[in-house]
């Protein structure tokens, strides 16, 4: 018999949005938080550069460049409604940040310090603005453990190593969820009257990527397959500087700081493909741009990838190439990237003060996931029904405020802004609703499926069918997309899928068996990548993100739309929800 | 015994409204800072004082010389008023004896308390450990402070 | 207890730098030096409560046996207190530590340079007291 | 090349006592150990157990004994690892082991908890950011590094001999906010720090600094704490 637990409130996940929710939950109702890692292992620790808020501490600014910012960015598919609270609390949650202990960089006024980040501007003078907060670039760790630490104060209750394996989704409400504790290998039931999902990205499903193993994007497969859509899968991004070959990222920050691109010949290429903002163009701009030097055969010697250049003196001749009265030297570099300029040393064996950094655009950021409201809550189907009970947030979500192509730091934005009000919400719904009933068997399903896993014997390897997964996703789903590409990668996934049906896993153990949790986890990408290239097909045009060779072009008179898959593969679009701004060539 | 002490600090002081909020807390238990300090002070002082009298009896002298006639010369004889030239002995004498006893229980309790987590056991070696040591320095004292007690023998020491 | 004896050895296994096994030593020296105290002052205190013993005892402590007992709580003591010294300085400015085999090195000098002259002369009381004759031509 | 892996197993389900595993591994010079340990996982032995997620040093999950001394195993390059073609993995000492190279970490984040581990301050911040100047948000940058990997705590012999230390980790989370400008709660947090499982167990062993894949100056933050509750002044 699995054991029982009951909670008002109950957060799949620790990163940025399930702690952010979970503190705002706890305020007033009994709040859980499930979490396969320790909470301070979560993802969100990996964000570098920043968290931006048009606060103007550092020059004039406003919340709505910022907004304009990010619809540009998202090249115009974003939902202006959710653009503008996104831009308008960014203020106010940054604030609430500080006010929590959140140690900032500061001005020598003592105000939270802010640098520049890629594609953030000025509306007025089109120049880069400085609006991304940050502590040194450890921005995403400082929120990460700034909001644990909250959380233990409120004495949130913690299930830490318990992975959410089903949901409890019964006559459109979500009354809990159904878990493995990884310890002991128990089937726990979670009986909740608001469940957030929080569990983060998928970025596993490519080779070269920014993403944690971890990533597996657990909670979008679950709900897909619980009869959910989900939404915008075609939308990923591709962060331009990952070491070469291994993916780790280097942060925009360090474009933000005045590191510049150059390919074989020395050349600072990206002032051909974005004359104004140049190497703080939009990531989709600049990993595109990359390749494309690559093809020309700019690439270093021939090879797929490009020099990332932080040398102080590079730097400096290019400021004042630019007119930037700015200069740098090794001291600044080094106290203000402290954390990627080690990665560089450790992981490279170079030194980026001396030397230029090899690197290559990594797989980075979903902008698509579970559909939901300004509330957080998550949508049922594209006329905007909901599913009572059943919130998302954070980058398992897709509100959508990053529409086709997110911008540097809003990710962390996105977390606390959609964080909190989902959260609230959540304290809201609970505190007016009974629990619904679930029947003692609903953990079966859950643990047969777990234990078809752990005794299937067939001859199919997880860890080969995991690697062609990878290969062909960066093949044919990456940067640059085809029809003939996609239809070949769909292909490789379903017969994926079909072998991953006869697996064999090695540990038939119950307690602490990540062979079996891996496992599982493969199922879960090889559904989210099945749904991604599906939508990518159907996709005939170019946005943001999703670049398709063979329609190169933005096409808005019949894609300004959001895509919505289900698991049985069928589709329904719904419009974008535009306000102040009309979509216009997007140029940098 | 004084526990954090006050803390002086200037109105310009970032740190005031911290002080002030502060002031109220004081630790509970202050018994292991000052033994720590202890260690090294005692460790310090001991530096002089237990390398010097080793050098005396070990370099300068040794133990082979080592007679009860010196001991005396030291120390005194017991019912015999002292010179001054004793009372600086027994003084420097009782200070190392004193120091190095609590200096090395202290030790003693820390290396207990690492490796005996049973407390009835760590209790129990602890009170025996400190009645042997206190056993023995007050017979280390008695003799410092008395002299030598010729008549201990049943008979008079004659050399 | 099992586990008190696995975790002292696994102690010993973890591969820690300079300052653990300094460390270990001070420990068990510092009790080396404590079970030597508390030997001396007993007998010392004899001197006043049973001379007889106290005599007999300081003639053990004459013999070539004890000597060598002897010369190691020389080196004991005194590598206790130039470590000592060093904890306490370490103590104060931790910073230091990434000199830590450059201290290390250099208090396993000061420790030898001063046991060395230390050994050897009282190795000459020693061999004067065993072997009166052979000390005497050496002295003279 | 070819490296041989020796890591030390452990099924509780099937182990009386733990076991030495030895692998033979393909791996680049440049690969992490962690790299290869999926490699025992993926293609050798899917037995095998340890914790991971980010992969690049900055979630903590991974810190492991990796040739007799504590590591993250993602952010140790074979290169530096390998002695004589051999990597020996162990889970990191004195915790207790659950499966393989997994220990439980409810005994570390209980002494993390210890030590109020966030800001406490009741007053009213307004509507704006409190103001910190630069000096003082550097005064505690080093310790904010803190990943919570537990290489520290779990390098230092008197966590080993005695569990309930709350160890470096957490008097570096103390430190924190200690020296935080911004903090209030100095005090409460200094009391817990003066108990006998305090700051004073740690005998300035230095294995803690040494390891700290942050670089931070574990040791010295422990001087710092201890220094205050010494002086009673925190600056
Ligand atoms: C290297 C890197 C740098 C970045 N830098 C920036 C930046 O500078 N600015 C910015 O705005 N954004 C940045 N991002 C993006 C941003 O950090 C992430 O999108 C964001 O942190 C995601 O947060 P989250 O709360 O949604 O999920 P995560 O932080 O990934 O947390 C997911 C949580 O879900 C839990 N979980 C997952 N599956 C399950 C399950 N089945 N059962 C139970 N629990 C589960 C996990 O344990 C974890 O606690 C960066 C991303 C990366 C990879
Ligand atoms: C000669 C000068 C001496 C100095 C400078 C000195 C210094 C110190 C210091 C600083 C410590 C504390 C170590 C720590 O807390 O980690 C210590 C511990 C100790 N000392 Fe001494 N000491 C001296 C002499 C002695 C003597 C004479 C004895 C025996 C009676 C002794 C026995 C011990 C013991 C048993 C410990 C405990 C060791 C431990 O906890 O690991 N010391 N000493
Ligand atoms: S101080 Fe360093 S070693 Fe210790 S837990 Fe923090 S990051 Fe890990
Ligand atoms: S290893 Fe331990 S003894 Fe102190 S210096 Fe570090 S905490
Ligand atoms: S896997 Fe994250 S620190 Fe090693």
């Amino acid at each position: 018999m699995a054991q029982y637990h009951q909670f008002d409130a109950l957060v799949v996940g620790a990163g940025g949005a399930g702690l952010m929710a979970a503190l705002y939950a706890s305020k007033s109702v009994n709040t859980a938080v499930i979490s396969k890692l320790y909470p301070t292992r979560s993802h969100t620790g990996a964000a570098q550069g920043g968290i931006s808020a048009a606060l103007g501490n550092m020059e004039p600014d406003k919340w709505e460049w910022h907004a304009y910012d990010t619809v540009k960015g998202g090249d115009f598919l974003s939902d202006q409604d959710a653009v503008d609270i996104l831009c308008k609390e960014a203020v106010e949650a940054v604030i609430d940040l500080e006010h929590m202990g959140l140690p900032f960089d500061r001005t020598a006024d003592g105000k939270i310090s802010q640098r520049r980040f890629g594609g953030h501007s000025n509306n007025e003078t089109k120049q880069p603005v400085q609006r991304a907060c940050h502590a040194a670039d450890r921005t995403g760790h400082m929120i990460l453990q700034t909001l644990y630490q909250q959380c233990i104060k409120n004495n949130v209750r913690f299930f830490d190593e318990f992975q959410m394996i089903d949901m409890i989704v019964i006559d459109g409400t979500c009354r809990g969820v159904v878990a493995v504790e990884l310890k002991t290998g128990e089937i726990h039931v979670f009986h909740a009257k608001a469940v957030m999902l929080a569990t983060g990205g998928f970025g596993k499903m490519w080779k070269i990527s920014s993403n944690a193993h971890s990533l597996t994007g657990d909670g979008p497969s679950v709900a897909l397959r619980c009869g959910l859509p989900l939404q915008d899968m075609e939308f990923y991004q591709f962060h331009p500087t990952g070491i070469y070959k291994m993916g780790i990222l280097l942060s925009e920050a360090a474009r933000g700081e005045g590191a510049i691109f150059i390919n074989d010949k020395g050349e600072r290429f990206m002032e051909r493909y974005a004359p104004t903002m140049k190497d703080l163009a939009s990531r989709d701009v600049c990993s595109r741009s990359i390749y494309k030097e690559v093809r020309a055969g700019n690439g270093i010697g021939g090879k797929d990838y490009v020099y990332l250049d932080f040398r102080p003196e590079r730097i400096n001749k290019y400021f004042e190439a630019d007119g930037n009265p700015r200069r740098v030297d090794a001291e600044y570099i080094e106290k203000r990237l402290p954390d990627i300029i080690e990665f560089v040393r450790v992981y490279m064996g170079i030194d980026p003060i001396t030397e230029p950094v090899p690197i290559q655009p990594t797989a980075h950021y979903a902008m698509g996931g579970i559909p939901t409201d300004l509330d957080a809550r998550v949508l049922l189907d594209e006329n905007g029904a909901i599913v009572h009970g059943l919130y998302a947030a954070g980058e398992a979500a897709c509100v959508s405020v990053h529409g086709a192509n997110r911008l540097g730091t809003n990710s962390l934005v996105d977390l606390i802004v959609f964080g909190r009000r989902g959260g609230k919400k959540m304290a809201e719904f609970a505190k007016q609703t009974e629990f619904l009933p679930i029947s003692q068997e609903v953990h079966k399903p859950a643990e047969a499926m777990l234990n078809g896993i752990r005794n299937n014997d067939g001859k199919e390897h997880p860890g080969q069918i995991r690697k062609e997964l990878q290969l062909h996703m960066d093949e044919h789903v990456g940067v640059f997309r085809t029809k003939q590409g996609l239809e070949a990668a769909l292909e490789e996934i379903r017969g994926l899928k079909e072998r991953y049906k006869r697996i064999h896993i090695d540990d038939k153990g119950v307690q602490w068996n990540t062979d079996l949790m891996e496992a599982w986890e493969l199922g879960c990408l090889l559904d989210l990548a099945e749904v991604t290239a599906i939508s990518a097909l159907a996709r005939q045009e170019s946005r943001g993100g999703h670049y398709r060779e063979d329609f190169p072009d933005r096409d808005d008179k019949n894609f300004l739309k959001h895509t919505n898959v289900w698991s049985d593969n069928h589709m329904s679009y719904k419009p974008v929800r535009m306000g102040r701004y009309q979509p216009t060539e997007r140029k940098y | 015994m004084s526990m954090i002490p006050t803390p002086v600090i200037a109105d310009n002081n970032p740190y005031r409204a911290r002080y002030l909020a502060n002031q109220k807390m004081k630790p509970r238990n202050a018994f292991e800072r000052v033994a720590w300090q202890f260690m090294r002070y005692s460790g310090l002082a001991l530096v002089f004082l237990a390398l010097s009298h080793w050098g005396l009896q070990h370099l300068i002298n040794s133990v082979h010389d080592l007679t009860l006639d010196a001991t005396i010369s030291r120390w005194g004889i017991a019912g015999q008023t002292a010179t001054l030239e004793i009372w600086f002995w027994r003084a420097y004498y009782a200070v190392l004896l004193g120091l190095a006893m609590m200096h090395g229980l202290n030790g003693l309790r820390q290396v207990l308390y690492d490796y005996f987590h049973y407390r009835p056991l760590y209790w129990g070696f602890m009170v025996l450990s400190t009645v042997l040591i206190v056993f023995v320095s007050v017979a280390g004292l008695a003799v410092l402070l008395l002299g030598v007690n010729a008549a201990a023998t049943g008979a008079a020491v004659v050399r | 207890m099992g586990t008190l004896l696995t975790i002292l050895r696994e102690s010993l296994r973890y591969k820690g730098r300079e300052a653990q096994w300094l460390w270990l030593f001070h420990r068990v020296s510092g009790l080396g030096i404590l079970f030597y105290l508390l030997i001396h002052v007993f007998d010392m205190s004899l001197a006043y409560f049973n001379v007889p013993i106290h005599e007999e005892m300081i003639a053990l402590f004459k013999t070539p046996l004890f000597s060598v007992l002897e010369l190691a709580m020389a080196a004991l003591l005194i590598y206790h207190a130039v470590n000592g010294v060093r904890v306490a300085i370490l103590d104060l400015r931790p910073e230091l530590w990434v000199h830590q085999q450059k201290v290390t090195r250099l208090s396993l000098m000061v420790t030898a340079i001063l046991t060395a002259p230390t050994v050897v002369i009282m190795l000459i009381y020693t061999f004067n007291a065993n072997f009166g004759h052979v000390a005497t031509a050496i002295t003279h | 090349m070819k490296v041989h892996f020796k890591i030390k197993r452990f099924n509780p389900e099937k182990d009386k006592k733990s076991y030495w595993g030895e692998y033979d591994v393909e791996a680049e010079e440049s690969d992490r150990v962690l790299d290869a340990l999926q490699t025992v996982k993926w293609e050798i032995d899917g037995t095998l157990n340890f914790r991971r997620s980010c992969a690049h040093g900055i979630c903590g999950s991974d810190a492991m004994r990796i040739n007799g001394r504590n590591s993250l195993a993602c952010k140790l390059l074979i290169r530096d690892a390998v002695q004589g073609g051999k990597i020996v993995v162990e889970p990191i000492l004195g915790l207790p082991v659950i499966k393989d190279l997994i220990v439980d970490m409810e005994p570390f984040f209980a002494h993390y908890r210890a030590v109020m581990p966030y800001l406490i301050n009741d007053t009213e911040p307004g509507e704006r950011e409190r103001l910190q100047s630069p000096e003082e948000r550097a005064r505690f940058d080093d310790s904010t590094k803190c990943i919570l990997c537990a290489c520290c705590t779990t390098s230092c012999p008197s966590f080993w001999v005695r569990g309930d230390y709350v160890g470096p980790a957490a008097i570096v989370q103390a430190h924190r906010f200690i020296f935080d400008s911004r903090d209030q709660g100095a005090a409460k947090r200094l009391d817990v720090l003066g108990e006998p499982e305090g700051v004073w167990r740690c005998r300035t062993v230095f294995n803690c600094s040494e390891v700290c894949p942050r670089d931070i100056q574990v040791t010295q933050a422990i001087g710092e704490v201890k220094a205050a509750l010494i002086t009673g002044r925190i600056d």
